[in-house]
């Protein structure tokens, strides 16, 4: 596979190509536009969220017989991988900038950078998915970064927010050092940037005994704190319930999904491309490390969630117990375990996307995150109600929820491998979850509202949104071409 | 025919209580209930009558698949044979006097067609027990009469009283059943099969058991023959029936005293072929030692209803014996003149109570009241008060005296029944039954010359003395004398129709008419009993064997008459039945001893109660430690209650059931020491530990979580420091590992 | 065809009652007993026309499922099955019935749930893959946590999510053995969750399934998830709490249904695919082999004494379920041919009977708005008709031949004792203890002098009435005349016997 | 062999980085710390000379002493009180950090010593053609074209971030 | 002037910045120490592509000069959000911001 020049590769490139045109576009428009309760530029970056959607998908069909591209000269490549990835990407943009739009904390002011860093962080994270090179991979998990502090220190009147984007840069700004510390390593061993290389030379230097397995073993922990960063695992996941707390719910909504999936994609291809050769594993039983800190990260995430009264900080710790969850899926990198992630991701793209939508209902409705603003709520807003109950329940995987499924994957994968232990854990810390989801859920059900309760009406768009979340909650398990599209997604071991 | 018959001799009843039942729904009932059941009855006593002819040699069960699985099949069906005729016989024609006693008896009760229903139910029940080849059959009519003996027990149920006896009847014989399920069990695992009768049934198999067996057999034997102790309040477990007379007396009469409670009697009859020497002489002492208990106790009683409930108890006790002694025809022989006279002498005292009653009645409204008023006042011979107070006045025997002349009907069939029941010689059939019995232990125990069957012998024949005298002084206090309670003599008077006739009929049967078929030795022939062996000690010369009933005799200083029937022998071998009358020497010794101590039971009880020449009260003062063992009922229902409290630290109420009222037995026993300390135990265990050990690790679960929360302390260095700390130990426990 | 419609028809008719208007409450309660009535019909049918001859499955449905697994939408009947699946058909309109005038409150979602728990509990004892049973045995978990939480209860909230964390935990368990079943069926492609395959599989000489450590393992881990339905000693306390809380209709699906969940796929699952897992904890050699039988005993006795020491009605009611179904567990450890029918009997019959107990229960519960055993007394002389109903269960539930309760009893224990002579002796302690708790609770409810505060107390209802009587026909029924259900399933006890044996 | 100065001016470029970075991260001041940091960038920049990077070290002089600096010394300006111009350090912090820094040393020492690859390349001291001229063709027709427009980007994202966020609150 | 000379120097740098950005209780001081942690890694890839790449490759220093701009940018942005730190809390001592914790 002969790696495309920058002219030939622009064609593949289109959807990047275009994301970067709408940016700008968005920006420019919001200087044209001095009506600031105009949503215009919402919908121009939602117009450009479907051509985007569209050219991936043109993309993808037009180049997919050609099997994996590599772009750019070895940069970037364009495989079934990447666009599984950016499909899902550009699900998570689009439920974020309609909740945006929907969000009554964010600044109306300042809508335009809002949704031209929106479109700006999506390019990033479609370079995570795609980039195959360790220059490219550490500018876009930059790219991804950076925009991501500016947008949990989006709420500039709001100390909150602002306190999460402190934390939140300098976490990453540590563990990015970091991991560029680790690629430097990398670097220095195998002599060149591309992963596909840096795989063979390592393998060849292993062998040889020219390299020590402790080196390996250091750069690739190193690199773990950068991507474990990303994907809130265990140790590295200790910014991420203030961030979440502290950033405007539509950003902890995406930074719970859309961050968390790049940063699967980039495990992905880092580990299972770089390193999942088998003489590399062997050299470096890495997957032993990986399998603790799965467990680890959703121990520990299910039980610092129990105790929280604040639902988008409880989420956070959800979502730090999913990240320990789709790790699982990781810890021996076979294509059934990334299979599994990829499923995983699909469905949690849903059930979380769904939750935090609900999220920012009843904060708008009753300006409260808290658990006591959803008393009552099955007899204010059944259907709001209803629905959430779905999300939190598939969340904890019963079935015939798609969480269920998802999860039955990722233990199958594990289980496998013969990795008895860390399936159990993980089945514990899912009956430990249904205990903090089911607290709101008894919230919303099982608790009066106390005052009377007023009929709170949603609008139809609402609902329309929300169905989009709760029937493919519902239904994904129960569909093949779900679990065919994560199988086939699964990116090869490049040839040696 | 035999088929037909049968069913149509269950369906009756069964049809009768199923109108009531399906009425019952819609909160209404059949206007003529009454007609409906005793209808039903008397059907089944016609058909009953007709069986008679149908009896053949060796019947064959009629069976039908009643649960089959894949390996075994429980089946159901009717065994025919002369006892199973008899007890149809027996218990048809007694429901049926009953039934037609409780129309006068019950009228106006509220409940009245309920009454009848029941009686259907339990005589269906009884009949099944009684017709059924196979354990299962038999089991299931037992708990089915043991329910319909609550029902009726507690039909009054306002009662405290009752309510509480009913339970502990059901309990009391569900502990002994049970002893029988657990029988079955060991049978069933052996011969898989529960029926009794056939190639493949249990007489069968088990005839084939060797040596090895024959403690397991044992064992079985006697865990069936608790079930027995249980409905035939044999002791231990005899306490529910004294406390069942709670019930009207009509069902006290039927059940408690004719049919179910000799259900007991006729299952350890069934039982008879696999019964080996140890179960047998356990049956047997069981049986004397509640023949022996029973009566002292009755002794002292002063309810009406309560000497007669110790007297079934006791006599019931001889029927055990019998069985147990060998006595097979005996046995059951004493069960059939039993029935007619003690439900004669229920129904009687049914009689007694109803005219006391309907006085009664007159002063309060309520029907069912057994207030404490007045009687206390009338000179009572009791010796502890407490207890005194608990008898209704209606039933107290203080209360009356002098009935002859109010209730001439009621008095003379009751006299009748009583000078059968005390052995009377020659014209009442309790002699001839209660002769045969204590002739067949004497013979055993000649025979074997064993101490035990002597030893039994010696019991039971004291024992029917003291029958006898109890039974004449129950006589001597209702109907002779001067009447103790003038205002309840002056309101007492004869019954109606419907009750006298029952009694006249049940007189009649109290006449030793009957004995025919059991004289009959071709009617009613034991079955063999291939386990049961003499002992290796017994195989003595027949002259030693007369030596022996000689000595014996002229132990008791009687010499007369056995010369006349040493030409008579019995050498047919352990396994024939010597039940039948008149047959060697052991009979004549028997009888002449029966009557000896009936006579010498009578005449004391004149002297006591009649002429009054001796004091009942002096004896009793002497003989106190004596009289209040019998009065406290040898302290049976208290070491219930007693044992199973001491276990408890709740010593304050356990001297309060001491010196208090006699609090029932061993159901409140249980229910309250388990329910204080032992369930409560548990139910705290349960929340406690079981549960608190889920919670605990919630708690934890929890606590931890909390942990984990703290160390996101909010203050970013730190987490930078878990971090790169994380990274480092990452790092080494790699290494390391 | 016919058995997919059965199962899913309830479900239809959740989504029917969700598109009728919130205020039509009497057309959703017609609706949703319709769509129970229907079921109901063809559970008879299918029990009218099930080959009883044979063991073999029948009405079998197989489609492809998630081909990637190879799961597949298996459904079909055995003769257990079809037993169950009836019990529930009949169950559910009982319940629509009894719910008619106490639920109170949002009556659209509490239809709606009860019928989607109703296609749960059929799918689950019609579902013949091993994935679809999971999601069906999970299925009834949400609907159950929400009717618990909602309608029941002053502590409603407590015992729902306890009921449910329970479940989810002895569930999770239930997956891990599942998924190594499913893991181990074969190689990468030819894996199956088929059950008949595997239970073929399974018995296999050689093969990785048959593997007598590995059944051991895979054995527990289904045996936590069922003992936690069941329940088993001692897992079971989250059941009294449940039951007092739920609603009555709910009590009777917990106790008449849901309970038969654990013990249903103790039979298809732990017994029919693991028989060498199952010899080790009944083989009776040492303490694992009388482990199962030892659970049972404990649960007899456990349960009964626990009965005893209650005075709330409806947890007396809720513990006498864990002693009832002890003798379940009893007769399945004998695995003969008595022990194995009288299980399978004392299951059913539990059903009706527990059913019955729950609907009498709230009957009263209704009326005088406490369960206090003590604070009643005499009712018998103002309800005479309850009272008869109410003894007929009791004595039908403490084992009276003739009533249903004692076949199955009689049966388990009858098989245990060959097996296991001292459990089984000392589990009739429960038999005695059994009587006790339920004549003296007769006793403090209807016997003795009437207790003033209950003078007015209306008697039962028609409608109540109505619930009542086919359960009570049916204890009847099966009292008197046991190979009706028997001849029903005969053939699948034999057959799982010969799998028994055949290790 | 030829006696140079070389290793010397080396050294003392190696002295001059280290010694800087360990006052930058001790001293109490920070202002003088900042002083420190510009003393390490520059020394880190004779290293780049050394490896004849002779663009990297300009670039680092430039963006780096020109241009971080410079906005670090006005985030000092602009954020100090009193207070902040001394920098407070709690002694159990110290010691925490100083270990897990010390762990990190001692790993990366032993990785770097015990690793055959890296060993006895010593600077042969050929002098290589400057590297301007390469650096700009692989940046704008090379293999780093891609990284270059995305790094644009990147900057346009950073600046308009950091003036949205450091913009001074209108508050209504 | 080994290769190892470099990698030393280096390591010393990134364990100094590790160092300060754990210790020093200000948040331009955190800065400081990531500036440091940053320099180290792109003198290892200038070393790295003097060393371990052919001398016509130099690949190396082209990431660094991208590390070097990537720094720019982070620190920019870091110094905004330090001001907007400042804004709100008063105080640029990063214990001191801990409202979201838990």
């Amino acid at each position: 596979m002969q790696p495309l020049s920058n002219i030939e590769s622009l064609l593949y490139f289109s959807p990047e190509i275009l994301l970067v045109i709408f940016a700008a576009a968005v920006v420019i428009l919001d200087l044209i536009v001095k009506d600031t309760e105009s949503s215009a530029v919402a919908h121009l970056s939602l117009a450009g969220c479907i051509c985007v959607f569209a050219t991936v998908l043109v993309t993808h069909f037009s180049f997919s017989h050609e099997g994996p591209v590599s772009l750019f000269l070895g940069m970037v490549q364009l495989d079934v991988f990447s666009s599984f990835f950016k499909v899902l990407l550009l699900l998570a943009t689009t439920a974020t900038i309609l909740f945006s739009l929907r969000s009554e904390e964010l600044d109306a002011r300042l809508k335009g950078e809002y949704y031209a860093l929106l479109l700006a962080i999506t390019l990033g994270m479609f370079l995570m998915a795609s980039s195959t090179n360790l220059l490219m991979i550490f500018i876009s998990l930059e790219t991804v970064s950076l925009t991501s502090y500016i947008l949990a220190g989006f709420l500039t009147h709001n100390p909150r927010s602002s306190e999460a984007a402190f934390k939140y840069i300098t976490y990453g700004a540590v563990a990015s050092g970091t991991m560029l510390f680790g690629l430097s390593l990398l670097f220095g061993m195998a002599g060149s940037g591309d992963l596909g290389q840096i795989s063979v030379r390592l393998t060849e230097l292993l062998a040889a005994g020219e390299v020590a397995p402790l080196a390996v073993l250091i750069a690739i922990t190193f690199i773990l704190a950068g991507v474990g960063y990303k994907i809130a695992s265990v140790p590295f996941h200790m910014w991420s319930p203030d961030v979440y707390e502290g950033a405007p719910i539509p950003i902890t909504a995406f930074l719970s999904v859309a961050s968390k999936s790049a940063g699967f994609a980039l495990f992905i291809r880092f580990f299972y491309s770089g390193f999942g050769s088998s003489e590399l594993m062997q050299a470096v039983d890495w997957t032993f490390m990986l399998a603790i800190v799965s467990a680890l990260t959703m121990t520990v995430g299910n039980l610092a969630a129990l105790p929280q009264q604040n639902v988008k900080r409880l989420l956070a710790y959800s979502s730090i117990a999913h990240g320990g969850y789709l790790l699982m899926g990781g810890v021996l990198l076979t294509p059934e375990g990334i299979g599994a992630i990829l499923f995983y991701l699909i469905v949690y793209l849903f059930m979380n996307l769904g939750a935090f939508h609900v999220v920012v209902l009843i904060a708008n409705e009753e300006g409260s995150e808290m658990i006591e603003g959803y008393r009552g709520l099955a007899s204010r807003a059944p259907l709001v109600a209803w629905a959430m109950a779905i999300f939190l329940f598939s969340l904890t995987g019963i079935p015939p929820f798609a969480g269920f499924f998802g999860k039955w994957l990722l233990f199958a994968a594990v289980l496998e491998q013969g990795y008895y232990w860390l399936a159990l854990v993980g089945l514990l810390n899912s009956v430990v979850s249904l205990y903090y989801y089911a607290r709101i859920v008894k919230a919303m059900f099982l608790e009066d509202a106390g005052e009377e309760t007023t009929q709170t009406s949603f609008s139809t768009g609402t609902f329309a949104l929300l169905s989009v979340f709760v029937i493919p909650t519902i239904l994904i398990g129960f569909l093949n071409i779900f679990y065919t599209f994560s199988n086939i997604s699964v990116p090869v071991i490049p040839m040696q | 025919m035999v088929v037909p018959l049968i069913s149509l001799i269950l369906l009756c009843p069964l049809a009768a209580f199923a109108i009531f039942g399906l009425l019952g729904l819609g909160n209404r009932s059949f206007p003529r209930q009454d007609y409906l059941s005793t209808a039903a009855m008397l059907i089944g006593l016609v058909c009953s009558l007709l069986l008679l002819r149908e009896v053949v040699p060796d019947p064959v069960p009629h069976t039908v698949k009643w649960i089959s699985l894949g390996g075994v099949t429980f089946s159901m069906g009717f065994h025919l044979d002369s006892v199973t005729v008899i007890m149809l016989i027996v218990v048809t024609l007694v429901s049926s006097l009953v039934h037609i006693f409780s129309m006068g008896y019950m009228h106006g009760d509220p409940r009245y067609p309920r009454f009848f229903a029941y009686l259907s139910l339990f005589s269906f029940s009884m009949l099944f027990l009684v017709v059924s080849d196979n354990l299962l059959g038999i089991y299931i009519g037992w708990e089915l009469v043991g329910l319909c003996s609550y029902l009726l027990i507690g039909f009054w149920f306002e009662k405290d009283s009752a309510a509480n006896a009913c339970k502990k009847a059901f309990l009391t014989t569900r502990v002994g059943d049970v002893g029988m399920f657990i029988g079955m069990m060991m049978l069933f695992t052996k011969f898989k099969t529960l029926s009794l009768y056939g190639e493949g049934g249990i007489f069968a198999l088990a005839a084939s058991l060797n040596t090895e067996d024959m403690v397991w057999l044992s064992i079985a034997g006697v865990l069936i023959f608790c079930g027995a102790i249980g409905k035939s309040a044999q002791v231990p477990l005899h306490t529910w029936l004294p406390d069942a007379m709670e019930g009207p007396t009509p069902v006290s009469a039927l059940i408690h005293a004719a049919t179910m409670v000799a259900a007991g009697v006729y299952l350890t009859a069934r039982m008879f072929p696999i019964l080996t020497e140890t179960s047998s002489l356990v049956i047997a002492y069981i049986g004397g030692i509640t023949a022996l208990i029973a009566a002292t106790i009755a002794i002292v009683r002063f309810d009406i209803k309560r000497v007669l409930a110790y007297s079934t108890i006791s006599q019931l006790g001889y029927m055990m014996l019998g069985i147990g002694a060998g006595s097979y025809v005996a046995g059951l022989f004493h069960l059939t003149t039993h029935a007619f006279f003690k439900a004669l002498l229920f129904l009687g005292s049914g009689s007694v109570i109803h005219a006391f009653h309907a006085m009664h009645a007159h002063g309060h409204d309520d029907e069912h009241d057994h207030a404490h008023d007045d009687h206390d006042a009338h000179g009572n011979q009791d010796l502890v008060h407490a207890h005194g107070s608990e008898i209704p006045p209606d039933q107290d025997m203080r209360n009356m005296g002098g009935l002859r002349h109010k209730m001439p009907i009621t008095f003379v069939t009751m006299l009748i029944a009583t000078l059968s029941i005390s052995g009377v010689p020659f014209v009442f059939s309790g002699f001839w039954s209660k002769d045969a019995i204590l002739g067949g232990v004497l013979g055993r125990a000649m025979e074997w010359n064993s101490v035990h069957h002597y030893l039994l012998f010696g019991i039971a024949l004291f024992a029917a003395g003291i029958t006898a005298f109890y039974m004449f002084r129950l006589i001597f206090m209702t109907f002779f004398g001067e009447p103790r309670n003038q205002e309840m003599h002056d309101m007492a008077h004869e019954s109606p129709m419907s009750m006298t006739v029952p009694l006249l009929i049940l007189a009649v049967l109290s006449l030793p008419i009957v004995n025919v078929l059991w004289f009959n030795e071709n009617y009613v022939k034991p079955p063999e009993q291939p386990h049961l062996h003499a002992p290796q000690h017994a195989h003595i010369s027949p002259d030693i064997k007369t030596d022996k009933a000689k000595m014996t005799l002229s132990l008791f200083g009687i010499s007369e008459a056995v010369a006349a029937e040493e030409g008579g022998n019995d050498t047919h071998g352990a396994h024939v039945d010597e039940g039948h009358h008149g047959h060697g020497p052991a009979h004549t010794i028997a009888m002449v001893l029966s009557i000896f101590v009936a006579g010498l039971g009578i005449l004391l009880s004149w002297m006591f109660y009649h002429r009054r020449s001796l004091s009942a009260e002096s004896v009793a003062t002497t003989f106190r430690p004596l009289y209040n063992l019998f009065w406290h009922k040898y302290y049976f229902d208290e070491f219930y209650d007693g044992v199973l409290v001491a276990l408890t630290v709740w010593k304050a109420r356990l001297f309060a059931q001491f010196d208090g009222t006699i609090v029932d037995g061993i159901v409140n026993g249980v229910g309250t020491v388990t329910r204080d300390i032992l369930a409560v135990f548990i139910g705290i265990f349960d929340n406690r530990v079981v549960d608190g050990l889920v919670n605990r690790v919630a708690e934890v679960t929890w606590a931890i979580g909390g942990r984990v929360r703290r160390i996101q302390t909010g203050a970013i260095q730190t987490y930078l420091f878990v971090v790169l700390a994380g990274i480092v130990l990452l790092i080494l426990i790699f290494r390391v590992l | 065809m016919l058995l997919s419609l059965m199962i899913f028809i309830p479900l239809l008719g959740m989504i029917a009652v969700l598109l009728l208007p919130r205020e039509s409450e009497e057309l959703i309660k017609r609706v949703a007993l319709l769509f129970t009535l229907v079921p109901l019909a063809l559970a008879v049918a299918l029990f009218i026309s099930y080959d009883r001859s044979t063991a073999g499955t029948q009405y079998v449905v197989n489609v492809p499922w998630i081909q990637a697994f190879n799961i597949q939408y298996h459904i079909g009947i055995d003769g257990l099955s079809v037993t169950l699946l009836l019990l529930t058909a009949l169950l559910g309109p009982i319940c629509v019935i009894a719910s008619w005038r106490n639920i109170e409150k949002g009556i659209k979602a509490y239809m709606a749930l009860f019928l989607l728990l109703e296609t749960g509990m059929l799918g689950f004892f019609a579902a013949l893959d091993l994935f679809l049973f999971y999601v069906f045995f999970e299925l009834t978990l949400l609907p159950m946590y929400f009717l618990i939480g909602i309608w029941g209860g002053p502590r409603r909230e407590y015992a729902a999510i306890k009921f449910f964390l329970y479940t989810l935990f002895g569930s999770v368990l239930m997956l891990v053995a599942m998924i190594a079943v499913y893991l181990n069926s074969g190689a990468p492609g030819a894996r199956t969750f088929d059950i008949p395959t595997l239970i073929t599989l399974a018995s296999t000489e050689g093969h990785a399934l048959n593997n007598v450590n590995f059944q051991i393992w895979v054995f527990l881990g289904f045996f936590i998830g069922f003992a936690v339905k069941v329940p088993i000693f001692p897992f079971h306390t989250w059941l009294p709490d449940a039951h007092v809380e739920a609603p009555t209709a709910i009590s009777v699906i917990l106790a008449g249904i849901l309970l038969k969940m654990g013990t249903y796929g103790l039979v298809r699952i732990n017994m029919a695919m693991f028989p060498k897992g199952l010899d080790f904890f009944c083989n009776g050699i040492g303490f694992w082999g009388n482990s199962l039988a030892l659970l049972g005993f404990i649960n007899i006795v456990y349960g009964s004494f626990c009965a005893l020491a209650q005075t709330d009605f409806k947890k007396l009611v809720a513990y006498s379920s864990i002693g009832h179904m002890g003798f379940v567990i009893l007769g399945l450890s004998a695995r003969n041919d008595s022990g194995i029918t009288g299980a399978i009997l004392q299951m059913f019959n539990h059903g009706v009977i527990s059913a019955m107990l729950f609907l009498l229960v709230g009957v009263l519960y209704d009326r005088a708005h406490h369960r206090e055993i003590n604070g009643f007394g005499g009712l018998g002389t103002k309800m005479p008709v309850y009272t008869g109903i109410t003894t007929l269960a009791f004595m039908a539930s403490l084992g009276l031949p003739g009533l249903s309760g004692f076949v199955g009893e009689a049966l388990s224990l009858l098989g245990a004792y060959d097996k296991f002579k001292m459990l089984t002796i000392l589990s009739t302690i429960g038999i005695v203890v059994g009587a006790a708790y339920f004549l003296w609770t007769l006793q403090r409810v209807f016997l003795g002098t009437l207790n003033p505060k209950y003078e007015e107390l209306p008697e039962i209802n028609g409608r109540e009435i109505l619930t009542l009587v086919p359960l009570g026909i049916l204890t009847i029924v099966l009292g008197v005349w046991p190979n009706f259900a028997i001849d029903m399933f005969r053939e699948s006890v034999t057959n799982l016997i010969d799998v028994l044996h055949a290790i | 062999m030829e006696f140079t100065l070389k290793p010397f001016i080396f050294y003392g470029f190696a002295l001059m980085t280290i010694a800087s970075a360990l006052v930058v991260v001790t001293v109490r001041n920070i202002v003088h710390a900042a002083f420190s940091l510009m003393v390490t960038l520059f020394g880190v920049a004779g290293l780049y000379v050394f490896l004849q990077a002779d663009f990297l070290a300009a670039t680092q002089v430039i963006v780096y002493v020109g241009g971080i600096l410079v906005l670090i010394l006005f985030g000092v300006m602009m954020t100090s009180g009193r207070l902040e111009m001394r920098i407070h350090i709690e002694r159990g912090q110290l010691l925490l950090g100083g270990v897990v820094a010390l762990a990190l040393l001692m790993l990366l020492l032993t990785v770097i010593a015990n690793t055959p690859a890296w060993k006895n390349l010593t600077d042969d001291g050929t002098e290589l053609p400057p590297t301007t001229e390469r650096i700009g063709e692989l940046i704008l027709n090379g293999p780093f074209l891609l990284p270059f427009e995305v790094v644009s980007v990147l900057l346009l994202v950073a600046l308009i971030g950091a003036a949205l966020i450091s913009r001074k609150e209108v508050r209504d | 002037m080994t290769l190892q000379h470099y990698l030393v120097i280096s390591a010393i740098l990134f364990t100094l910045g590790i160092f300060a950005v754990l210790t020093r209780r200000n948040a331009i001081s955190i800065l400081m120490g990531i500036e440091l942690i940053l320099n180290s890694c792109n003198l290892n890839f200038a070393a790295f592509s003097r060393f371990m790449t052919p001398p016509e490759d130099i690949s190396g220093q082209v990431i660094a000069i991208f590390g070097i701009v990537l720094a720019a940018a982070e620190a920019a942005v870091f110094l905004a959000i330090i001001l907007a730190i400042y804004r709100e809390f008063g105080s640029i001592r990063p214990n001191e911001v801990d409202t979201l914790k838990g």
